[in-house]
């Protein structure tokens, strides 16, 4: 085992930047020294840190899109329109694919046939391709803070160059980027790649600059446990501080059932602050994101817009310091701006509407609150046990003994035990526990969820509830009933 | 019970990481007696193609659903062709190209890439299922 | 003061209707036992009593559009198309204005400039124009229920037309269809209208024909206290069960604060049923009626369909029997066809979303509900006690005392003395009680809401903000806050 | 204090009840210094007129929200010629047609019946107050 969770040597650091930066003919553009004075030189408005630390101050809910095309001046065009017609507080450059997987060559090729075909044949940013100049062309037109959002398990070259480029906020984590988006790749490399671009946060922090992290929460985006997310997200969190990032955002995705989606932004700030707090730190600033619906949508855009709607309700009422919107297009692919703008709008009217509502603490709000932080501690107590103390020794056994495991993920160092299903509510439950190491009491509630519904529906819990689910918003419904 | 109805390599092509599709195709072909052998995502087309003749599969089941699609899929009837399984069934499915679409096109565009069969966002898996067993039975009845 | 809560004579009735009939040429075709036939021989499905109830006993929403056109085909595939493309449960035929005010005249050279440029030169079906026959295409056509929904004083001809005609359900009320829908109809003149209304839907109950009734519940659609519409809807009902109806379905119209919302369906009902009772009837069947927010709307129809989402999102948690659509065309005028069917399928999606979910009653929510029902107790002992025990007397005299006062209402015979306007979380409260019969505990409970949002605004409590509140939805806010 | 700015009529045309934006209207002229005649909702072509001769009127704003508006505006002016105000200034407001406007054309048929100013659905009371101030300036200034 050759990570631990410790801060990367500043000399060690900057002789891997070295090699990093000789990783494509982009990365010699990076001077850290000269990126520095370019942030120091960014008006207030830009920096994500500033925005998020308002709106939890003041209790506001902003929005923010997911967009990215492969051509600057279109995806300049795209940001704009967001932020004009789509009135959105906060604004992503999403990277495409290629990039994602540090395949840079075929990402040329992408922009390349773009520029031929005036369309984009990317499904998003190719930034590295582009190095530090055309993304500051992004930074200087755009006048709202961007953070950069792909799902690339070595983002090394991708932070620097996006954060030489002036981009204020950094999507994903050495979990969250690689177990959902990697088949691959094992988890000591990602450890280590994701603790090279938070010891560079915390080196622009240390010269004066807030960068904010954010660890991408809604893992696959279909039927995650709060519990699991939750471990994941604050298992990012707590690497990320070690080296140095003083601001994280930790994020959630929807599961549709209110109750528990109040229950999980709760929670999840409660434990973040609680670990952080464990670990001895108490300058970290804790923002949450709540992210709308991340599964199948429906075809129909009326349809569309309501589930959107029900995320923007969600994000409202669980006061969650950011939501990231899906647009009517979600069933069909990549949105077009005016759809893209179209879910903003949608979200923006109803939290305004619910800016200044609230729903009480209710006993199964409790319940569902107090379950998710049981499992939560549960997970984490013996990933650190695992790792004999260290939390990224830990993570990697825990991951190697199913006691951290992530439905539906395509990883091979994922063991895919557990699995997920919807109870009578609508909240999402363990049909399946696996080697999670959840005591009988958490089992029996979740057994006993499932039987609640099986009894209702006539019919064996099984897998094909499962599949039933996964399909059920698609369809019209949050339950997979069975016709 | 070796009732198995034919043979399915199935996976998620090019750098895409979509699997819930993926694992829920692999399901509903096993439900349906099918063979299946799913490489998974991030599928290459050459793993396609090994895949296939390794286990003398009867059709190709693509998905993309990223968007790249249509710089992925090129070429793989080829690939088929060149390694001697020419007349393999293979059906492609998903976001297929980038942003909102014209289906008529995209069918067209990938019927011409040589895919048996094209399907938009959205198909449930007991359409294309359908759709194997009656192209098995033509192209089986064929070789009688 | 002529008019009386009695149950009108048989012999009389018999006699009316002969004068009622005659007021227009269409008139001659309805032969009653005939219709009672026709109804006999309409299958269980098309009957609006059976869907409500059913809906009740298993906890359902439904969902009904508005819509009506001048011309029968056109309104025929209107119709059709809410239900197949927008999944409709129940179907409405709304009336034009001109047969509202019974200008048959007026409706005629509708339907004629309507054939000659083929589009609708009406806001609605001139049902009385086309007569019995031409209503029974419609019934026979469309395999849902089918209410009539209008805003007619004098509605004695339109309910003798439409319900031979084999409509099941007939909107609208002495008060409802009388203060926010006319300017000079005396409230003598609009109950013995409707005391007609109901004889005639308690007749076809005596022939074995179910017959829903619904008072319009949002009066004016802005801003109405909950009490106000509550008070409303009971003494409808009051006097529709003297005549002999048995189905009744009461309305509410969204304000905007979910708890509040909650609240009013729920006390609404709760009201009904003990009123209903005090008065000594165990036969009544009462469902509830949500109607999505009925103030001006956001242009944008991305901000629309919010709109229309919270709606159903409040109509979902209330347990309404049905829900009222918007439609995302709303702030333009009336919908294309398939913004209807939009709207429809946003509801749609919401309501299935929500089928299995639900919020527990919190101490708000209590509060909230017994405010209303307070209130509505004091108005309504009030309205007794100025009729000496009789609801008509009671209804004609509590408007002249200001009593009952419904807000931004037309009607010379409303006092309109009260003011609502928003509280600092978007309930609706009383800016000035006029001479509503409230006790200083109610008085200072919404004086106390407002100041409490004056403080927060820096402004004092006035009329400014009740101009902000109208305008808020549609300028994206719930509360009108200042600049 | 008279310092009124002119005298509006003010009324909601044919069978029109939509009483709120009517009061709001009312509001806003009185808050801006017009004298108002508010004779509200359901008001005929003659009452608009009727008052704005009794008042000695600059404008006539009428509303229309139901979508009647066609039918019932038609006329106006030329009844305002015949009573000897045919120079008076005539706005129309509102949902004024059937079904989603094409507002060009919406403007056009109303301007063509002799409307001084139409107004889309939406619009707030500021924006024809002061098309109103700058009319009324314009046309006094004429009379100078």
């Amino acid at each position: 085992m050759q990570v631990k969770n410790k801060k990367i040597d500043k000399e060690l650091f900057l002789k891997e930047r070295q090699e990093v930066l000789k990783s494509w003919s982009t990365g010699k553009e990076v001077d850290i020294n000269e990126a520095v004075e370019f942030h120091k030189n960014m008006p207030e408005n830009k920096i994500m840190v500033n925005k998020l630390i308002d709106a939890k101050n003041n209790n506001k809910t902003l929005i923010q899109p997911r967009a990215g095309v492969a051509l600057v001046e279109a995806h300049i065009d795209l940001l704009k329109f967001l932020l004009e017609k789509g009135e959105a507080d906060l604004l992503p450059t999403t990277i495409d694919s290629y990039t994602r997987q540090n395949q840079y060559q075929e990402a040329e090729q992408g922009i390349k046939e773009s520029y031929e075909t005036r369309r984009s044949m990317l499904n998003g940013f190719p930034a590295v391709n582009y190095g530090v100049k055309e993304c500051r062309k992004i930074i200087e037109a755009i006048d709202a803070p961007v953070e950069v959002r792909h799902g690339t398990p070595d983002a090394r070259l991708l932070a620097e160059i996006t954060l030489a480029g002036g981009f204020t906020d950094f999507e994903g984590g050495a979990i969250s980027y690689n177990i959902p988006y990697a088949k691959k790749v094992s988890l000591e490399d990602t450890i280590q790649y994701w603790q090279y671009v938070d010891r560079l946060v915390g080196y622009y922090y240390e010269h004066g600059i807030k960068i904010n992290r954010e660890p991408f929460g809604p893992l696959t985006g279909t039927l995650v446990p709060p519990a699991i997310s939750h471990s994941v997200a604050i298992l990012e969190a707590l690497l990320a501080v070690k080296q140095g990032v003083k601001y994280v955002s930790l994020g959630y995705g929807q599961n549709g059932n209110l109750i528990q989606d109040i229950a999980a932004i709760q929670s999840l700030k409660e434990l973040a602050e609680k670990y952080i707090c464990d670990e001895g730190y108490d300058d970290i600033e804790i923002t949450t994101v709540f992210h709308q619906w991340m599964g199948g949508f429906p075809q129909d855009e009326a349809k569309a817009f309501a589930v959107i709607s029900w995320g923007a309700t969600a994000s409202a009422l669980s006061k969650a310091t950011k939501v990231i919107v899906k647009s009517p297009h979600e069933a069909l692919g990549i949105p077009t701006k005016e759809a893209n703008a179209s879910g903003l709008k949608t979200t923006r009217q109803i939290i305004n509407m619910l800016r200044d509502q609230s729903i009480e603490q209710t006993k199964n709000m409790d319940i569902e609150r107090e379950i998710i932080i049981e499992e939560t501690i549960a997970i984490l107590s013996k990933v650190k046990e695992l790792g004999d103390g260290d939390w990224a020794v830990g993570i990697v056994r825990a991951f190697e003994a199913g006691v951290l495991d992530i439905p539906f993920a395509p990883s091979q160092y994922n063991s895919g035990k557990i699995l997920p299903a919807r109870d009578n509510k609508g909240a999402v439950r363990f049909l399946n526990t696996g080697n999670l190491p959840f005591d009988n009491k958490i089992k029996d509630f979740h057994a006993d969820k499932l039987k609640e519904r099986g009894f209702y529906e006539e019919r064996d819990v099984s897998f094909q509830m499962v599949v039933d689910d996964i399909y059920a918003i698609s369809k019209g419904m949050l339950v997979g009933r069975p016709k | 019970m070796i009732s198995k109805k034919g043979t399915v390599v199935l996976g998620v092509i090019g750098a895409d990481v979509h699997a819930i599709g993926n694992q829920i195709l692999e399901y509903a072909l096993r439900e349906a007696d099918f063979k299946v052998i799913n490489i998974g995502v991030m599928a290459s087309q050459k793993e396609f193609v090994q895949a296939a003749i390794e286990t003398g599969a009867d059709a190709i089941w693509v998905s993309s659903l990223y968007g790249h699609g249509e710089m992925d899929c090129r070429g793989l009837r080829n690939k088929c062709c060149e390694a001697g399984i020419g007349d393999i069934l293979i059906y492609v499915g998903g976001n297929l190209v980038i942003g909102k679409q014209n289906w008529q096109e995209t069918e067209k565009l990938f019927k011409n890439m040589g895919f048996d069969r094209v399907y938009p966002p959205g198909t449930l898996p007991g359409v294309s299922i359908n759709d194997l067993l009656e192209d098995l039975k033509l192209s089986k009845g064929d070789k009688k």
